[in-house]
């Protein structure tokens, strides 16, 4: 299991070349790369800025991670998340999950990506035509599954 | 008893901080205390942590409720919701 | 789009590069790589030899990735699939879809794979320690949902 | 009329032969009427296209059902129901 938050950039086809490389257990393998757009709910954005919260985020995936393994059939799992400043086409996010079957890789590398996505404590700024904006939290769905986490 | 704060994203700039050592008076004992007590320290730590406003807390690097108790030596932090990556 | 039925290994992080680089639009990259396992179904398996049938295996992903594209958010698609010889370790096939939402991605690469595993044209002939055997179709719900593709 | 004919995978091995070119009698005008037709060309091929085995069949490269109907030039694939890659 390898988890990094880091600022630099990374190789995805290196990365998933060492996942799987020369286990023959290892029959699937999915990926997923985020990458930067353009858009985002309709505004045009140029930059933008990922903020995290140094320890917690790794653990926290670290703990999404072994969540998936008890799951579904994982061999190995990969995680690696960008912060710091990244503009449209920028990599942001590869999750990449070995498994013997198909399935469990599709639904373990999903699940922790819905994490990264929703639920792990990185937050973000965009530099829009109008000028910088902390992108707000948006589904109330969302705000609702994680009410026990409010402060009131 | 003495512990650390932490601050992110947008409640980092309005309060202009992003951590802290803190001496905590003996009466604060919970997450939603420390909260409140705060709030006390002027407008803008009033505006920030208000009581209507969407506000996370992490004890420890975990997701903490407001009756979550605090003991020394522990951290805690504020963020307003994630936002993903 | 790129589909290839090829005797040739194929460079994973090349493929998935080529899909997305520089493209605003793309936000997310779902990628399925398969490779051959050691084992199949508790037998132990050496080489395996895929044989498929040219013209119609390609026009039938081809198809597929199609259908694909009308149900789901695809910007680019590539899907490679081996033929030949193959043994544990080696890389059968990669599936990579880019998209604009990663529902969208996860989507179209886990419906293109399945399509793949269960009705595209190819045929497995694995050599284990009894011997050779051609691999038989599965599953009878399989069957009964390709009854009407069926000769009586 | 003239058709072109291809096997694969097991069916291939079993009738010893991947593909043929072969001039229909014009009563044979589906792909149902020409497996039963095959089947006449002696035991090895009773077996292979027997009525009781799954065999697919392809009508210039798409799948088709036994009622489909063969014209010339059209290419008729027989094989094994696929087992993936």
């Amino acid at each position: 299991m390898k988890i990094s938050v880091q600022r630099e950039d990374f190789d995805c086809g290196a990365e998933i070349e060492a996942l799987a490389r020369g286990n023959p257990r290892v029959g699937a393998l999915a990926a997923f790369v985020g990458s930067v757009r353009d858009v985002n709910e309709g505004a045009e954005v140029g930059r933008m800025t990922l903020e995290h919260y140094p320890g917690m985020t790794e653990k926290s995936i670290g703990a999404i991670v072994e969540q998936a393994r008890s799951r579904w059939d994982v061999i190995d799992c990969t995680v690696i998340h960008r912060v710091g400043e990244l503009q449209p086409t920028d990599r942001i996010v590869l999750v990449a999950v070995a498994s013997g079957h198909r399935g469990d890789a599709f639904a373990a590398c999903e699940f922790v990506m819905d994490y990264l996505k929703t639920r792990a404590p990185f937050w973000k700024k965009e530099r829009t035509s109008e000028g910088e904006r902390w992108v707000e939290a948006r589904s109330s769905d969302d705000e609702a599954a994680e009410r026990w986490q409010e402060v009131k | 008893m003495r512990i650390k704060l932490l601050f992110f994203a947008s409640l980092r700039e309005q309060l202009g901080i992003a951590g802290e050592e803190l001496d905590l008076p003996a009466e604060v004992s919970t997450v939603g205390a420390l909260r409140a007590h705060l709030r006390q320290r002027g407008p803008a730590w009033q505006a920030a942590l208000a009581e209507g406003r969407l506000v996370r807390t992490a004890l420890n690097q975990s997701m903490a409720a407001p009756s979550a108790t605090i003991a020394a030596g522990d951290e805690v932090a504020f963020f307003p919701p994630v936002t993903g990556g």
